[in-house]
């Protein structure tokens, strides 16, 4: 288009015409003088994922100077992540709601049921591990898109619909497992499969699981699917203004219901890994999964209020809830007090985060 | 003259005890610019987020080129070109200018990464996106990879008005598009209208602004109470009638001009 | 007139309570009377259990049984259902004081952790060199939780100090105590942590058999599961099943379906004759039993074989 | 103003002056044609708290048809008001706070501690019973504060405030408490005030006791605030849109500070009360308390995004919760599907909240 | 001329790396209308918000009647007297019209219920409500307890101009009030402006629409790149002048006026 005015049929009013001279300049400036911690604010500012970093570097070289060559040993560094597998693999399906301004606090009770209904076919109807697996990724999925149905079409904000799914979940779970844990040894018999993930790759004395492995992969394919495609951005886009994304052509529906499905599959993964973690199958583990997951999150600098924040966060803020946990306890500190101590990490975490984001791109 | 290329009769929308259409018709034809004036709340915008899919209708029908057309969702008038542009601008605040202007029209990287793992070409569509803004003239924007949310609010019809006016449609709708704008930047986007109208594509045009109206209109749907009340030529009426007619002032002169 | 009963178990996620109430229905249904479960939420869950109390005042229930979530925090409601003239009778968990409801039907839970912590003892080749994990219940410190733990270190040879408290011991043999909350995943977790502390662990209390068999895991998976003895309570099935397969070195088996149908004939009991049931001979409750269940039996301690626990496993 | 245009020094643009003879009439017409189902929606729309209040005697109709004259009983009624009367108490602050936009997962946490501190000082220390209460009266509105501070000045989230200072308030109960209930006899005999509002008045088989008065009162006085003081107003308009709530000249902060400072002091009536109602002071008590007033709340119609819904919803909330759970029991179901029916009444519940809403006035 | 009564001077706004205001300066005289005109993001939104407390400056000084003032919050700088009425409206949505207009300015029932239990007087502020919108002759509404959110963006900024001008101020601050207005209610809004002027009222008004500028101010503040570029008086300018100087398509005369 060039900068003369198109011929137009009717005349433009006579003042405007004259914009058309306009200086092309804008209106911003570098500001000069930024103090040292201004300038820190700022780097952190455009890295938001560096901040559950260096969070973490920070409480592991303190666990490390406190707790000593313990903690900072091979096999310590390793048990903690293999120690929060399972919640960290839950909080990557809990960051995909959250990205989308929803919170669902039934991740974990899908997680117990499906490692119950795998173990139950498993172990004790004689069908394939394979296949009893299979059918759990189906049962995840499908417990992910009731939520996702009731969130997208019954139109219930998901802290309501997860509150009471939850429940309808852990009953469900009460009631096919009977209350009773499924026997390490019996897997070992009838479906070692189950345990996959219980298996360790020893190096020196460092002691890493498939299951710690699977941890790390399942966020960076959840990362690239977030980063590299359509969907990811459309995700953030739900999550930011679902309105706005609609209006922009994007099915914001079927979207959230991807990512509810999504999450609930990810959740039977949690609950294959779950499986080889804990060794047996206990319909009464991980009862405070749902609030765990969602900590890591908020410590991993994702925004409850959705669109904003880097699914890695989670996983950096997982760790730092297991750094914390294990240095606590090999500093002798009460389980009592790790609890207060966990209480103040959050607060703080999401404190520093708050302060970074002041800054304005 | 030819057939519309839009049209609506009978549209009826109520939101509980208020009525915003009531029995509403509606006919833009090919190739024109059709401005639609009217008060506050006559459901100007009503309209036309029924035409684009935005809200359903609780009666009436919507003829694109002639076909009886459905839409339940502004995917689906987006796709079958309809691109509109809404009074609240329809964009991602944390989201980049680049990612809210290709939104729902991604590109995908060549080869067997696009195809495979629907991975994205970040750099194409950030050369299109800047290639698209620094043509339509519109921008005077530090940084393509900025927020909108950090735009000010001119700057954010800015890209709201370069992303409907970038990518092929049949019909634009454009909704009070240089409300917040000023006087430079409404120029822009009037020089922008003329010139996707030279390309052919019809334009509907919501505005409060009289001298744009009859500046850029080839005709003028009077909306008034909700429903269309005349449609006349500018070339046959002076602002002061226009503004009589959509105020109520003065009775429509039977029909002005065949609808 | 029919005769209404109640349970009231701390929750129904445990199999023990599942146990108790299997029981409780079998010996109900065998006399005739009609029987209403309930069940806290989670453990400590009082509340739930108050409103359960008072739901069965409302049903008009002859008697209740109840395992307290808070053994001290229920006498008062329990003291209206009496007052109502319901024969109350405490399961597993005694009222402290113990004389807040008619009677007790419990195992003697001090006793269970020393039979454990006695066979550890004779067990072990050097008891002096014994490197000690404690995996409790949870921060709460119920009465289950501190008597089977103070019996066990009781048991073994070390001074107790508070015999209310966890974890006021001095004793160097021990590594540390850690929660489980009763399940493989809290058993597992904890193990690692102490075995953090100190890899040489070599002697393992539980509170239960899934936090055992949860610590078993953990001890596996580092190769260390041949170094360490693990002994826990309950003698539930698969907990037997684990003393078989050599997981766990010995249990105390407790008799929750006998707590139960015990309990249910003796609301039968009452409710026609208003007779009250006593107490074990020189103790304050009825003492259900505990037996040991061990595989590689000690000299001085009786004990049964898992084979021959298998039999009445949670019997 | 006159209709006509006053004398302007320069002159208005012609078309313009057009404007002021303009027709007076309004876009607006009546529907008629409207079926029972969407009159019934029209009328509740305009009567939202009806809606609960509906729910409840349905639920009491059907329970008492269902499990017949044991439910129908005066006992049985007054004794679900007794049961219902802590959480309904929490409700009320919950409200409060999710009338804001927020979330408070620590008014289970708040109680319990100041009902720890009060038994500790009244019961061990010596300190006279009232003093004692106005000691955690002081406790409870400091610990709000706290979580009022973090959100108005660190700008943390609600939710993740209090997901953070429920496992300190937690940590601080256990500690004070040595994870020790106080014996009801041992109240009584030191300070039987703190058992004031378990004391019942009997009109015949009904048993009103002190503390469901409270539950009523205490929902009274606050649905008065809300509603008829100027304080009230700007609860909603902060609930509604803060922002706009601050630039129309609303202390946002102040508004929101009080809202905390006041929602902990209901808290600790709240543990007064539990006092009275377990007989006792349990530590561990009321660990479910935090999710279950959010759910008294939603059931209450109040919604979560802040701003709308009438306190008194949470009231019928939680006796609508009351009614199943004293139902279900009376019946003779299992916890399990106890939990399980929960799960659904909160999704139904708020499900056809939904759609009345769904009418524009 | 006499004194200003309310200026500023080297006003800084920074946001990241963004100058939104620059070493700004301002003045407003007793009684006039001052209006601001500039290009989109020149900032003119950003010195209306430091004026009215809206946003902490991160340097300068501001003056109202010979103080200097310090608004740390929006509340401070009305209850000193300027009122404001924002781009973004800031308007309650789920309250009604009367809770709105009264917003942070209840009025209390008289007698022991109000000055005991700070009961309000609703009846009475829905009549004041009804009065001042009948007599501002702005509104099409058709029920006064109607939530705000279910208005039309014309009759909602009608309800904004209504609060601002209801109450008695010293200075009254508009930005873009009639942006979303229709012809006949941006005349209502310019009326008004004149209205209160004419009770000697002075007042800023941010406009693009440069005929509307024109007509009622009585100085014009160019603003451009974040900072006062000169003040003009519109006899002595034209409209293309104005826009010539705000576009930077011509430099300012030296200091036009003394400001
Ligand atoms: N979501 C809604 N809920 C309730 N009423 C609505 C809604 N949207 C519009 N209305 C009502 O419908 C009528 C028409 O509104 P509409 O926005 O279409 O008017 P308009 O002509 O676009 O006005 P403006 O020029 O102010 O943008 C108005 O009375 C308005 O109050
Ligand atoms: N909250 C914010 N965060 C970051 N940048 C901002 C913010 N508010 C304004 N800006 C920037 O400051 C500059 C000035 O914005 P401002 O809104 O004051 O402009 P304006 O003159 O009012 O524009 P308009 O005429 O479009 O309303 C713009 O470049 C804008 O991007
Ligand atoms: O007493 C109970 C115990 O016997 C069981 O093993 O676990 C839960 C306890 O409460
Ligand atoms: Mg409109
Ligand atoms: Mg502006």
């Amino acid at each position: 288009m060039s900068e003369t005015i198109p011929s137009t049929r009717r005349d433009a009013q006579e003042f405007e015409t004259v914009a058309d001279g306009a200086d092309r300049s804008v209106a911003a400036f570098e500001r000069h003088r930024r103090g040292p911690v201004e300038q820190l604010q700022h780097v952190l500012h455009s890295n938001p994922t560096l901040v559950p970093v260096i969070v973490l570097l920070g409480a592991v070289t303190v666990f490390g100077l406190v707790a000593g060559s313990k903690f900072f040993s091979a096999f310590n560094l390793t048990l903690i992540m293999q120690q929060v597998s399972i919640i960290g693999i839950l909080a990557a399906a809990q960051s995909l709601i959250v990205l989308t301004a929803g919170i669902d606090l039934s991740v974990a009770a899908i997680m117990v049921l499906m490692s119950v209904i795998a173990g139950n076919l498993a172990v004790y109807s004689g069908v394939p591990a394979f296949l009893a697996l299979l059918i759990s990724f189906a049962g995840g999925t499908a417990a992910g898109m009731f939520n996702g149905f009731l969130v997208t079409r019954v139109k219930l904000p998901p802290f309501i619909t997860t509150l009471g799914t939850w429940s309808i979940f852990y009953a469900l779970n009460l009631w096919l497992s009977g209350a009773q844990s499924i026997r390490s040894q019996d897997i070992d018999t009838e479906a070692p499969l189950l345990k996959f993930f219980g298996e360790t790759i020893a190096v020196g004395s460092a002691r890493i699981t498939y299951g710690s492995i699977l941890m790390v992969l399942v966020f960076l394919v959840l990362w690239y699917m977030l980063n590299k495609t359509a969907w990811g951005r459309h995700v953030y886009a739900v999550g930011d203004d679902a309105e706005a994304a609609e209006l922009a052509g994007i099915r914001t529906g079927r979207t959230l219901m991807s990512v509810y499905a999504l999450a609930g599959f990810v959740c039977a993964i949690a609950a294959w890994a779950s499986i080889g973690r804990v060794g047996s199958i206990s319909p009464q583990a991980f009862y405070e999964g749902n609030l765990q997951s969602i900590t890591a999150v908020v410590i991993g600098g994702i925004s409850l209020f959705g669109g904003r924040g880097s699914i890695l966060g989670a996983l950096f803020g997982a760790l730092i809830v297991g750094v914390f946990q294990s240095g606590l306890r090999l500093a002798g500190v009460d389980v009592l007090w790790q609890v207060f101590a966990i209480g103040w990490l959050i607060i703080i975490a999401v404190a520093i985060d708050q302060w970074i984001r002041k800054v304005s791109a | 003259m030819n057939a519309p290329i839009l049209s609506a009769r009978g549209l009826q929308k109520h939101y509980g005890r208020v009525t915003a259409l009531d029995n509403c018709d509606f006919d833009l034809y090919p190739g024109e610019i059709l401005a639609v004036i009217g008060d506050n709340g006559a459901g100007k915008s009503s309209l036309i987020k029924a035409l684009s899919g935005a809200v359903r209708t609780d009666g009436g029908t919507i003829t694109l080129e002639g076909k009886e057309v459905n839409f339940s969702s502004p995917l689906q008038a987006q796709e079958a070109g309809i691109a509109t542009v809404y009074q609240t601008l329809a964009l991602s605040p944390a989201m980049s200018i680049v990612d809210n202007m290709f939104m729902g029209r991604e590109i995908r990287a060549a080869g067997p990464a696009g195809r495979w793992l629907r991975k994205l070409d970040h750099a194409k569509m950030r050369e299109i996106a800047r290639e698209k803004l620094s043509e339509l003239g519109l921008m005077t924007i530090q940084n393509i990879d900025q927020p909108v949310e950090t735009l000010s609010g001119g700057q954010r019809q800015g890209v709201a008005v370069a992303r409907a006016a970038a990518f092929g449609s049949k019909v634009i709708i454009l909704d009070e598009p240089t409300a917040a704008l000023g006087v430079k930047e409404s120029r822009k986007v009037l020089n922008l209208i003329q010139d996707v109208r030279s390309r052919g594509i019809p334009i509907i045009l919501i505005s409060h602004n009289m001298p744009h109206v009859f500046e850029l209109a080839d005709r003028i749907h009077v909306h008034r109470l909700g429903r269309r009340l005349c449609t006349v030529r500018p070339e046959d009426c002076t602002m002061s009638d226009a503004v009589a007619l959509m105020t109520g002032a003065k009775a429509p002169p039977g029909e002005t001009i065949a609808a | 007139e029919e005769t209404t009963a109640c349970l009231i178990t701390k929750t129904d996620t445990n199999p023990f309570f599942v146990k108790m109430k299997e029981g409780a229905s079998a010996k109900a249904e065998e006399l005739g009377l009609t029987l209403n479960t309930y069940a806290g939420k989670l453990d400590g869950d009082v509340e739930t259990q108050v409103a359960a109390v008072e739901s069965c005042i409302a049903a008009g229930a002859k008697g209740i049984l109840i395992t307290p979530s808070d053994s001290r925090a229920l006498t008062p409601v329990v003291q209206q259902a009496r007052d109502a003239g319901i024969l109350v009778i405490a399961l597993d968990t005694p009222f402290e004081p113990i004389d807040a409801a008619d009677a007790t039907f419990a195992t003697d839970n001090f006793l269970a952790g020393e039979l454990i912590g006695q066979w550890a003892a004779a067990k072990m080749e050097d008891p002096s060199e014994a490197k000690i994990a404690l995996l409790d219940l949870n921060p709460s410190q119920v009465s289950v939780d501190y008597l089977r733990d103070n019996g066990f270190l009781n048991g073994f040879g070390i001074d107790i100090k508070d015999p209310t408290k966890i974890g006021d011991e001095e004793d160097p043999r021990i590594v540390g105590n850690d929660v489980t909350n009763g399940n493989e995943e809290g058993g597992r977790t904890a193990m690692e942590n102490l075995l953090q502390k100190d890899p040489g662990v070599n002697l393992v209390y539980t509170i239960n058999e899934p936090a055992a068999a949860g610590a078993y895991e953990a001890l596996k998976a580092v190769g260390l599961e041949s170094q360490a003895l693990i002994v826990s309570v309950d003698g539930g099935c698969p907990g037997v099943r684990n003393v078989e397969a050599g997981v766990i070195g010995a249990t105390s088996m407790q008799f929750p379906l006998k707590m139960a149908s015990m309990g249910i004939e003796a609301i039968k009991a009452f409710a026609e004759t208003g007779e009250k049931p006593q107490a074990s001979e020189g103790l304050e409750f009825t003492n259900t039993g505990v037996e040991l269940v061990t595989d590689q039996p000690v000299e001085g301690i009786p004990s049964i074989t898992s084979e021959e626990a298998l039999e009445k496993c949670w019997g």
